[in-house]
């Protein structure tokens, strides 16, 4: 397979043309800055979480289509899910990206997330599609910002 | 001599291996160029049979390899125009360059009050350096601005040319834009208005021939690596006169005369700014690469990467979306652009797959995106190997990036 | 795994060449080794096949050839012990790796009063850029003064570290004296006392196996061409802790997060510290030769080392006017020497006639020399290459030198 | 022929054991210390000129047989000869050197000093061939001092 089937197929094109929640809340109570340094990418994610649950998730910035197909696919996962599922839904994500989790055989909560597998194969895009994850996870934990370098 | 880039193409090994399964075409050589059989061979010769240490050793080896190793200073003074071979410094590269100008001449010259002019379309290597000395000089860092076309506003630069100017560091060539600078005015004007000049010429020795004398510059840095050298060298020239004001930067062996606890003398230029063991290899390899670039007529190199680029952008133009980014009259070596509806990031992989080598994102230029609004450009460059066969298949990449992103 | 130097030996191309007619016995290790076929051909195959720059390239071999040079990142951790591949900074050699601590630790954490210690032992390039630092800072350089045998004095040492010292800089192993250092001892003592240690490893790495947790010290330098290694690659160890604490010391590409005329931010380490292209392909040569270190059996290797210089010691003292400089009793890789009746020099070209590389000179260490009271010595020194018959080879030539200088 | 026979002929030998006019003077005229500093070697040059005439040459230092007899010859060479004389012995000297100076086919005032034809050969030792004179001009010009490199 090639690398516009690979890494651009049909749900990651129309996430890139069409991303959802993509917006920039009002009264967040928790927001973090992600950025690329190498490709000049950001993204702004900004999060209502009420006791435990993730009640509102929504992104803005620039990047290219696997970041933002990410970003988009990354606010639909983890709505409505508790901080820890969003945790872990990241590192499940993190793993399969990084080449250790083996997602045909492993038992995870990815879903249709397993739709950037295929990124691992293109290392410099690696951190094109885990920037928004790290940005959610800074959030999570309060960091002013994150850099993926 | 003659020049014929389907021929010399064939020196380069690594051009006719296949990439994802498709003819490697490559067009990131702003970044690196590769290097020729020659270049290989030097570096393997010297360290299968030749190797040794250089400047100490009383056995024979080591005078051969000291010998070849000055050698190499003497072309390379020959092919920059240096005055003497004296005026040459072994570097890592361009970037090493500009932080010994820094450090050194700018350390120990630059006063609180004092200006340094940089240009809007520097390369972060002709930035950082004079940031970090001014932070600790006091020195004020200021920006010659560049027009939309991407060249640099002269009157304005005469403007800012005042007494307080003691340093203009300007690139001869824009790796981001492909934009030629008119460095000989712009060191001469410097040089009336008593501030030294630094030329970077980490893009303009690869594609130019460079004589320094005639450019008027004090100070010009180079990447051996950019222009079918090795990885690991550059070249630093400085004019005599000032090298031999300037102080050591790195401390260390061969850079000295004598040392004591209480008190140390430094070697005169250029031993005093090679402090430790060289990287002699590399400067061996630089030799053949240097004596490769007098093999061909470099008159005519110029002339075809020129009509590269003109193709190239001619024919970019006609590509759905796509607007290139640095319209200056007078370019040379690069093209950068970006298209309405994939990012760089994404052209460059759909290029990719098509076996075509291209590069996305700031091209450690980031005030030159923040100029132009983008967040980065994809950017094609060329090197004498590049024929028109490489611009199709650019075209014919960039014509898929479109079927898939609309 | 298993060592054997007479097998080793087959592996480096240089060492089966004649010289002035003669069989080439080298034996001077110490200034720089040689190179195993396994190095030389990684160097031509990356050239050749693979070649591309690092970490910006969005296409295959730039995506291939970032992940071989932060494999050899990991490697050079796993090497010298480190805890995390992301404390390991690549650098020219163990000369910049000295200056990149003395210019951005020292630089930023040393003020007026302050005390740098470093040992009378020290190579220039342990001294110069404290010397350099010092003056800048108004710190104070002292020195840990050594015994008539060349070892340090230890308990004038503990005297010395009183609260002012801030920094305590040792070699692991003495290039002029072949002393072997109690590095754990002083690192230990030093960090007691609040100083941060610095061991030049230089001559450590390539004949001790080395593990800087169990060293204790919080940065470590060495340089490739010394351990079998290309030509301009050499690795700096420092502690997390303090790198991150560190300023930037050159400025330019891919050393940043962001830039702008208004204000840069840098990226983490080890990233901070690598500015510019770096030697892509050294490092990767690099990466060839741990592996090549990791391919035999290192504590046989030092024994047979040790087994070498105790028989070249045995039978230089049985050589007519002969006098050993530094006796110390843990020695290793080199013996330092002068005759009555000829001068280093005159030994070092009688021995190369015999085809015998010998070094002659003030080794990069004048206090040294000026602490025994010579002007220069004779040094042979040693690899896992060298055997008995190397010695036999060294011994006659010096029977040689006192025939015709006495 | 090697090293042994070609630097270290037997005048040499016999100079670098009995150099000549090797003493401090008391008053020199001039007077300039030289040093090669790659391997340590010094010597000091003294010289009492009166008029156009060197009339008394001398020498002191620690150096390689080759730098020593070239010491000691050179002051045999030079005493009694005018300064514009030792001048151009020190550059015909320093020309064999350098090999810009073919001794056997172009003529020159060398005489014995041809002997250290030999050292070209060795690029390194040229420099201890060559530190005495590179002194003695050093002192004619009444530099501070000189380094050879
Ligand atoms: C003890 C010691 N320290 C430092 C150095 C400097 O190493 P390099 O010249 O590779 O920078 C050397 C070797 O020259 C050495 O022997
Ligand atoms: C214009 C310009 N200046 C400086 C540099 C830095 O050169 P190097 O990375 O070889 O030090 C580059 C290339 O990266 C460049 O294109």
């Amino acid at each position: 397979m090639g690398a516009s089937d690979d890494l651009y197929q049909q749900v990651i094109l129309d996430h890139n043309r069409r991303p959802r929640n993509f917006r920039p809340m009002a009264t967040p109570t928790h927001v973090c800055p992600g950025r690329n340094p190498l490709c000049g990418d950001h993204v702004n994610i900004y999060l209502e979480v009420r006791g435990e649950r993730i009640e509102d998730v929504s992104f803005e910035g620039s990047g290219c289509a696997i970041s933002k197909a990410s970003s988009s696919m990354m606010t639909e996962a983890v709505k409505g899910k508790t901080v820890a599922e969003a945790r872990q839904l990241f590192s499940e994500f993190r793993a399969m990206l990084m080449g250790e989790l083996d997602t045909g055989r492993v038992p995870h909560g990815l879903g249709k997330l397993t739709i950037f597998k295929g990124v691992r194969e293109y290392s410099s895009r690696i951190k094109c599609a885990g920037l928004a994850w790290h940005a959610l996870v800074g959030a999570l934990d309060s960091q002013k910002q994150i850099s993926t370098e | 001599m003659s020049f014929d880039a389907l021929t010399l193409r064939q020196r380069f090994p690594v051009l006719s291996r296949r990439v994802r399964g498709k003819e490697f075409v490559y067009l990131d050589n702003a970044a690196t160029t590769h290097k020729p059989d020659v270049v290989i061979e030097a570096l393997r010769r010297f360290y299968a049979e030749e190797y040794a240490t250089v400047h100490r050793g009383v056995y024979f080896l080591s005078e051969q390899a000291t010998h070849a190793y000055e050698q190499v200073r003497v072309k390379a003074a020959r092919f920059l125009g240096a005055a003497r071979p004296e005026e040459i410094v072994f570097v890592r590269g361009t970037t090493e360059a500009l932080n010994l100008v820094a450090y050194s001449w700018g350390g120990t010259f630059l006063k609180r009050g004092d200006t340094v002019l940089v240009s809007a379309m520097e390369h972060h290597s002709n930035i950082v350096p004079w940031q970090l000395v001014c932070e600790r000089s006091g020195a004020r860092l200021e920006v010659i601005p560049m027009s939309d076309r991407g060249e640099l506003m002269m009157e304005e630069f005469e403007r800012q040319l005042t007494s307080s100017v003691k340093i203009v560091a300007v690139t001869q060539l824009s790796n981001a834009l492909g934009t030629l600078n008119p460095v000989r005015e712009i060191c001469a004007l410097a040089r009336r208005a008593g501030a030294v000049s630094v030329v970077d010429g980490a893009q303009g020795a690869p594609h130019l021939a460079v004589d320094v004398r005639e450019m008027g510059c004090d100070f010009y840095a180079c990447s051996g690596h950019k222009m079918y050298g090795p990885s690991g060298i550059g070249l630093l020239y400085g004019r005599h006169e000032l090298l031999e004001k300037m102080p050591p930067w790195q401390g260390g062996g061969d850079m000295i005369d004598s040392v004591r606890f209480e008190k140390t003398e430094y070697a005169a230029p250029p031993r005093r700014f090679e402090a430790g063991t060289p990287a002699i290899a590399p400067v061996i390899g630089l030799g053949a690469t240097l004596d490769f670039l007098a093999s061909f007529d470099r008159v005519a190199a110029e002339a075809h990467e020129r009509q590269l680029l003109e193709e190239t952008e001619k024919r970019l133009r006609a590509v759905q979306g796509l607007r290139i980014i640095g319209t200056a009259r007078r370019k040379a070596g690069a093209v950068s652009f970006v298209m309405e509806n994939a990012h760089p990031h994404d052209i460059a992989a759909v290029a990719d797959e098509e076996g075509v080598a291209l590069r996305a994102g700031h091209h450690c230029a980031q005030p030159v995106m923040a100029r132009f609004g983008v967040p980065a450009t994809a950017r094609a460059s060329f090197a004498i190997y590049n024929t028109v066969a490489d611009v199709e298949a650019l075209v014919a990449a960039l014509h898929k990036v479109n079927r898939i992103f609309s």
